[in-house]
């Protein structure tokens, strides 16, 4: 054993080296950062006027969940996000603008505060376009920073009504869960369930959704029963047994679950153990969608089972999005879920409606997005905003899990036309 | 009969722990201006009965009277600090001594009641400055007089046994109580710190303060109490005049009983 | 180039608000012993308590019968916007009295909850508060006449008649700074009183304290009351600066609260300035690393994952470097000092 | 008719026993070494994430061999977070609180580093392991009773858990070391004094703490649905809220306090929502209350001090 003084005198000495050297990291990343973030007014055009060869680089922010619940989506999403950057590059080059675009992608764990400090501290180097946050509750905390300081946010997955707001500038490029949940109902309805178990997650995203099923719902005849489950469990099997003894007690014909796509695969795979589940039909949001749990076997074999069907936003048959979900694979390694085509849209008209505004002002880029959203038909459809600032018409399509030659995978099995499902495709002969 | 007035009085106290009897009808007087000793074995209930006295805890049965000039009143089932209320203090065998603070801080923080504890006023220094400065004033002046008055800057967790016993005592003149309880005063302190301690009890004890002391080492007790009671296995086996007890059969056979029991 | 100016401003306004948590954080468990892991718990209280309270008071004095519109929704929220800027008085005088109620009722609710952990060793307290904390934000999850899940949205800002937005910050952090001179005057006040000096006494040793007559239980009541106040002003802040409140996890649960507990012993436990220290590494290397990490260039993993991954090796460092935490615990300077220089001093060289 | 089946049984069985897996080595390792440590969240997580990179990079099937390297690196984790950071703290005199602070700073660091190797993984394999599915292991059998199925994940997990239980049973109180573990904790100045090398007990006691809670989170792979970074986390306070019940002395009473906790979490919820409607969503609420419960009626007045006697109201002692 060392001498003990010894042993701590190193101990302080090797601390206190780190120290310094983190600081010293800091400060010069500090003054290096100042090179990478040029001056946005002063564009770097030589005095000539002859075409630069360095290109003006704009940068967009990102604020999205690297960890923390949603920190499966935010990942896919960061690739998403690096993609939809290059590809804007790309087209922005080729109309002859002589720019670059540039993520600045943070982590914002999921979380209120750090979102509202990533929002902050991203404005002040200059952004006036921030991509995200995801979750609602993080929206409604930067709101009040970004329309003070005309901070354009486009978030593409944040649902709650209560953000509707109009003229502010939060944006969304997902339509309201009010869409989404009369489609749900009508699907549910239309297969033939007349009593269900709604399961919910109880958050904003879910009581809003629920509450919206259960009016449109009970308009076409059903009657939902509700049923909210606590959110970011590391396990759900208690839950998904409360629900079991719940369908058997409300006999009810089918089971209406919405969820994110953790806590949802975690609850497929436990309800595809129970017998009491199986033996009901499953109709899901759109959150569980491309989550890796759906595609095992056991939950596979139970979709087939249940003849589990799911909504979620799309234009089907939008060749735009095979294209989209083809590039991501291929470039990437990554399938697209839920909100990836939002996301990637978002980045588009963020682009182009700087490009258009042709200042730094937040307000003219903000009036810019309106106008280029009603022209822009992107990976998403078409992506004009209504007067809250929320994706206008949205349509929705019906997924299934099918089994293919590589295992079990998601597949679009209709569309909503007009008030009803129309199916494409029988997905469980 | 006794003719000098008791202070304080246990009448027939009996105290047990689920099944174990610690105190067996127990009565002890301890006349005002008096200083009395409580010895016994290990095990004899004397710290039992000295928690008893100090509040620690509740009496199963008997009571502890406390006469106090004209009214005498029932302290048994006080908690500890209304029992330091009234006027009775005590020190502990480990002295306690509040480890972050300083030995003046320790000594200015026992007068009961004052002013700059009560919340409000604390924010407002006026209120309490001028009872601080009165108190600081005594506490410096008993620090001279028992020569610790170098030490008023020094963080009693660096105090040698001894004085950190010493201040433990003197803390106590800080406030106006008259009666003094000492658990084990000589205990880990060597024979002429423990004798100089004893010979401040007697001091003390001229200028009206009464002691009740429990001790572990007879030798240095006999020389200081006037009078002692013996306890053994929770019952008191004798009580008496120092030299009546050193004597007394019993007492021995206790002592020796235990020694090679 | 860099907005300095209002990176500044947000980044003190956020060190304000952490700063009084973290200075009646400290002088609760630094000083005075009890270890409070449920200081989020009176923050997200006190932030309830005044965003409910003025939301709805700001529908009905606007005359809009809050039984049919609810502030928690859409339609309320639109009002709530578009009335934030018509009455200057309105906005300041439902700030102020949030701020009023919140301090008591926090108090009151941290002064009741001293019972149940008088006998709890320190562990125990600091989980028995957690747990109440959760309990607290599980009931609003579920409480409609608070919002439920949807959380209270668009608060009016005391200062929203103000046009330009950083005038109304920087005005809004000098209120928030004001708060926090105040906190630490307070708290200071106290810390160098008798009160001050009994509650080191009873940190200390709580027996011994007791037996020198001091009533242990009441005195942590009180320094509940005062802590668990000025948590309620925090969450009052918090909530009217960010305009929305919502009863999440890491809104008002227990991160909040192991943030705070990082400053104070990175600060150095029983020293109030130390607590502002604290707080003031805690936030500002987190907001400065943001400039720096995303231009890192590397790809084979998210590179603002460093930024998380130092914010947890500096607290691990410093405490290495400064095992007592920064600052040590200083002296308590009532004027007894005085009294010796005179005394002994004047004797000496007189 | 009582809304308890099959199921509901078979649930409070699997959780008592990870609950066991976790609380019960927690209670020990700050019953030795006085830490409140929150990594402990990072040892479940770290566990699992051995198996999940096992089965995502290398295909692995077995949970014996996925178990055992969990055990190691768990274990690894806890002796390097003892020997970086809480040792020298100790040895500097440092307070239970700040130690307890620099095991958050830990907490932060090792999550933010297992998203980075999660990261690195994908990088090299394109498999996404920030979400990863339930894993079939082939190498531990499945037994079915009758009607009653005993997939192969409640087998490994009952089996660890009373194997767990027997072990330190035995350890404590057969072994030298089992025995030296218990002085230090009862009485460390007596141990010192006694011989003991207290710092090679001390590292003796993370290992154990580490690895056994790292082979808990390894079986959690094959019975929870999804594994996240987070999966630890979402679950320390339910697993200290057990330790606590044991007065984080009493790995008895800690034992107990796992049954107790899945018992309410389970059955307890599932009871008020057939009879009250109570949503399940007030799941953890329960736990808490029933901490709070045991708390304020029986408080553990054991290692962790609190005033000696309880405090009364004035009785008639005055005349």
């Amino acid at each position: 054993m060392t001498q003990q003084t010894g042993k701590s005198m190193f101990s302080v000495q090797f601390i206190a080296a780190v120290l310094v050297a983190l600081i010293a990291g800091v400060a010069i990343g500090f003054a290096a950062s100042g090179l990478f973030a040029p001056p946005q007014q002063q564009p770097q055009q030589p005095a000539g006027g002859q075409p630069s060869v360095s290109k003006k680089v704009i940068q967009i922010g990102f604020t999205l969940p690297l960890t923390g619940e949603l920190s499966s989506i935010g990942k896919i999403w960061e690739k998403v996000a690096q993609m939809a950057i290059e590809d804007l590059n790309k087209e922005v080059q080729a109309y002859g603008f002589n720019v670059e675009f540039k993520a600045v992608i943070l982590d914002d764990g999921t979380s209120v505060e750090k979102a509202v400090s990533n929002v902050q501290t991203l404005a002040q180097q200059g952004i006036k376009v921030i991509i995200g946050p995801a979750a609602s509750s993080q929206v409604k905390a930067v709101k009040s920073f970004a329309d003070s300081n005309q901070i354009v946010i486009i978030s593409p997955s944040s649902t709650a009504p209560t953000l509707a707001i109009p003229n502010d500038f939060i944006f969304r490029t997902v339509g309201s869960d009010a869409g989404q949940a009369k489609v749900l109902a009508a699907l549910a309805f239309q297969e033939g369930a007349r009593k269900v178990i709604v399961f919910h997650r109880n958050d904003e995203y879910g009581n809003a959704f629920a509450d919206f099923f259960a009016k449109e719902f009970a308009q076409l005849g059903g009657k939902a029963v509700d049923m909210p489950y606590q959110a970011g469990l590391s396990d759900y099997a208690a839950e998904v047994n409360s629900l079991a003894s719940k369908v058997q007690s409300e006999k009810a014909d089918a089971v209406v679950l919405i969820a994110f796509d953790t806590d949802g695969g975690n609850i497929l795979s436990h309800a595809a153990e129970s017998n009491v589940l199986s033996s009901v039909r499953w109709f899901l949001s759109e959150g569980p969608h491309g989550a890796a749990e759906l595609k095992t076997p056991a939950v596979g074999a139970f979709a087939a089972k249940v003849k589990l069907l799911g909504t979620r936003p799309l234009f089907v048959a939008n060749p735009l999005y095979e294209q989209f979900k083809q590039n991501l694979k291929q470039r990437f390694g990554v399938d697209a879920t839920v909100f990836c085509d939002n996301l990637y849209d978002a980045v588009m008209l963020a682009g182009w409606a700087i490009l258009r505004a042709g200042s730094n002002d937040g307000n003219a880029i903000r009036n810019a997005l309106v106008e280029v959203a009603k022209h822009y038909y992107g990976v998403s459809g078409w992506t004009i905003f209504d007067s809250a600032g929320d994706k206008a018409n949205q349509d929705y399509g019906v997924w299934a899990i099918v089994k293919t030659g590589a295992g079990y995978d998601f597949k679009d099995v209709g569309v909503f036309e007009r008030g009803q499902i129309v199916f494409t495709e029988e997905p469980y002969p | 009969m006794r003719k000098v007035a008791n202070i304080l009085e246990v009448n027939s106290v009996t105290k047990t722990f689920g099944g174990i009897v610690a105190l067996q009808d127990v009565s002890i007087n301890v006349p005002e201006r008096g200083v009395v000793g409580l010895i016994g074995p290990n095990g004899s209930g004397k710290t039992t009965l000295f928690n008893v006295v100090s509040g620690f805890y509740v009496p199963d049965k008997g009571e502890v009277w406390y006469h106090n000039g004209g009214n005498s009143e029932r302290i048994d089932g006080l908690n500890p600090n209304e029992v330091f209320a009234k006027g009775i203090v005590r020190t502990f065998q480990i002295p306690r001594l509040f480890k972050s603070l300083t030995v003046l801080e320790n000594l200015l923080l026992t007068p009961y009641g004052q002013k700059g504890e009560h919340p409000m006023k604390a924010i407002n220094p006026e209120t309490w400055q001028e009872e601080e400065k009165a108190l600081a004033k005594k506490a410096i002046e008993l620090l001279k007089r028992f020569g610790l008055v170098e030490y008023a800057h020094v963080k009693v967790s660096e105090l040698s046994g001894a004085h950190m016993k010493l201040v433990e005592t003197i803390r106590g003149l800080m406030t106006p109580a008259r009666v003094f309880l000492l658990d084990e005063p000589a205990a880990g302190v060597e024979a002429t710190a423990a004798h100089n301690l004893f010979r401040l009890v007697r001091e003390l004890n001229a200028n009206g303060y009464t002691f009740l002391i429990v001790e572990h080492r007879i030798e240095v007790l006999m020389q200081y109490v006037d009078y002692v009671y013996v306890l053994h296995n929770g019952q008191l086996l004798a009580e008496g005049k120092p030299d009546e007890v050193v004597s007394d059969k019993r007492v021995i056979e206790a002592y020796i009983g235990d020694a090679n029991a | 180039m860099i907005d300095v100016v209002g990176f500044l401003i947000s980044w003190l306004t956020f060190l304000g608000i952490y700063g009084i948590l973290a200075i009646s954080l400290n002088f609760e468990s630094g000083t005075s012993g009890v270890t409070n892991f449920g200081k989020a718990f009176f923050y997200g209280l006190g932030a309830y308590i005044g965003a409910s309270l003025t939301v709805y008071l700001f529908l009905l004095l606007n005359n809009i019968d809050v039984s049919k519109v609810s502030p928690f929704d859409v339609e309320g929220i639109v009002y709530l916007g578009q009335f934030a800027t018509k009455n200057p008085l309105l906005n300041i005088g439902l700030f102020i009295l949030s701020l009023l109620l919140a301090f008591i009722v926090a108090g009151i609710v941290g002064y009741l909850l001293s019972y149940p952990i008088i006998r709890v060793g320190p562990a125990f307290v600091g989980f028995t508060l957690l747990s109440t904390g959760e309990l607290f934000r599980i009931f609003v999850l579920h409480y409609k006449p608070l919002g439920e899940s949807k959380g209270i949205m668009s608060i009016p800002h005391p200062f929203a008649w103000i046009p330009n937005p950083t005038v109304r910050t920087a005005l809004y952090l000098a209120v928030v700074l004001g708060f926090l001179a105040l906190t630490y005057f307070v708290f200071n006040r106290i810390y160098n009183s008798p009160l001050g000096r009994t509650l080191r006494a009873v940190r200390d040793d709580e027996v011994a304290a007791l037996c020198l007559g001091k009533h242990v239980p009441k005195l942590k009541a009180t320094v509940l009351f005062i802590g668990s106040g000025f948590a309620g002003i925090a969450g009052v802040l918090m909530a009217f600066y960010l305009g929305s409140i919502s009863p999440t996890y890491d809104m008002i649960g227990p991160p909040i609260t192991f943030n705070v507990w990082a400053m104070i012993i990175l600060g150095g436990m029983g020293n109030l300035t130390g607590s502002i220290l604290g707080a003031i590494i805690f936030t500002f290397l987190d907001r400065l690393l943001i400039f720096v990490t995303p231009n890192l260039g590397i790809t084979v993993f998210s590179p603002d994952y460093i930024r998380g991954f130092l914010v947890g090796f500096l607290i691990v460092a410093v405490l290495l470097f400064r095992p007592q935490g920064i600052l040590k615990e200083g002296k308590i300077e009532t004027l007894a000092w005085k009294v010796y220089e005179e005394e002994v001093k004047g004797e000496k060289s007189g | 008719m009582l809304p308890i089946d099959q199921n509901t049984i078979l649930n409070f069985l699997f959780y008592s026993f990870f609950y066991l897996l976790f609380a019960v080595p927690l209670t020990l390792s700050y019953r030795t070494t006085k830490v409140i440590n929150f990594a402990h969240a990072n040892f479940i997580t770290y566990g699992a994430y051995v198996a999940v990179f096992l089965n995502g990079l290398l295909g692995n099937k077995s949970l014996l061999l996925a178990s055992l390297l969990a055990f190691l690196v768990s274990g690894t984790l806890a002796i390097v977070s003892y020997f970086f950071v809480f040792k020298p703290l100790e040895k500097r005199g440092a307070s239970m609180s700040l130690i307890m602070i620099s095991s958050m700073g830990l907490w932060i660091m090792y999550n933010y580093l297992l998203y980075m190797l999660a990261d690195i993984a994908h990088f090299f394999s394109g498999v996404n392991f920030v979400s990863y599915g339930r894993i079939l292991y082939t190498d531990v059998p499945e037994i079915t009773i009758g009607s009653l199925r005993l997939s192969s994940g409640f087998i490994a997990v009952c089996a660890t858990a009373v194997g767990m239980s027997l072990f330190f049973y035995i350890f404590l109180n057969k072994t030298s070391l089992g025995k030296a573990m218990r002085a230090v904790a009862d009485n460390p100045v007596l141990a010192e004094i006694s011989g003991i090398q207290r710092d090679k007990v001390i590292t003796f006691t993370w290992l154990i703490t580490g690895g056994v809670v790292g082979v808990g989170g390894a079986i959690w792979t094959s019975f929870s649905g999804t594994v996240t970074p987070t999966t630890g986390d979402a679950m320390i306070l339910q697993v200290f809220t057990i330790a606590f019940i044991g007065g984080l002395v009493s790995l008895l009473r800690t034992g107990i306090g796992a049954f107790v906790i899945a018992l309410i979490e389970n059955v307890g919820i599932s009871l008020l929502n057939a009879w009250f409607g109570v949503p399940t969503s007030f799941r953890t609420f329960l736990t808490f209350v029933a901490l709070l419960v045991i708390l304020i009626a029986f408080p553990p007045l054991g290692a962790a001090g609190g005033l000696p006697f309880r405090y009364r109201k004035k009785r008639g002692g005055a005349k």
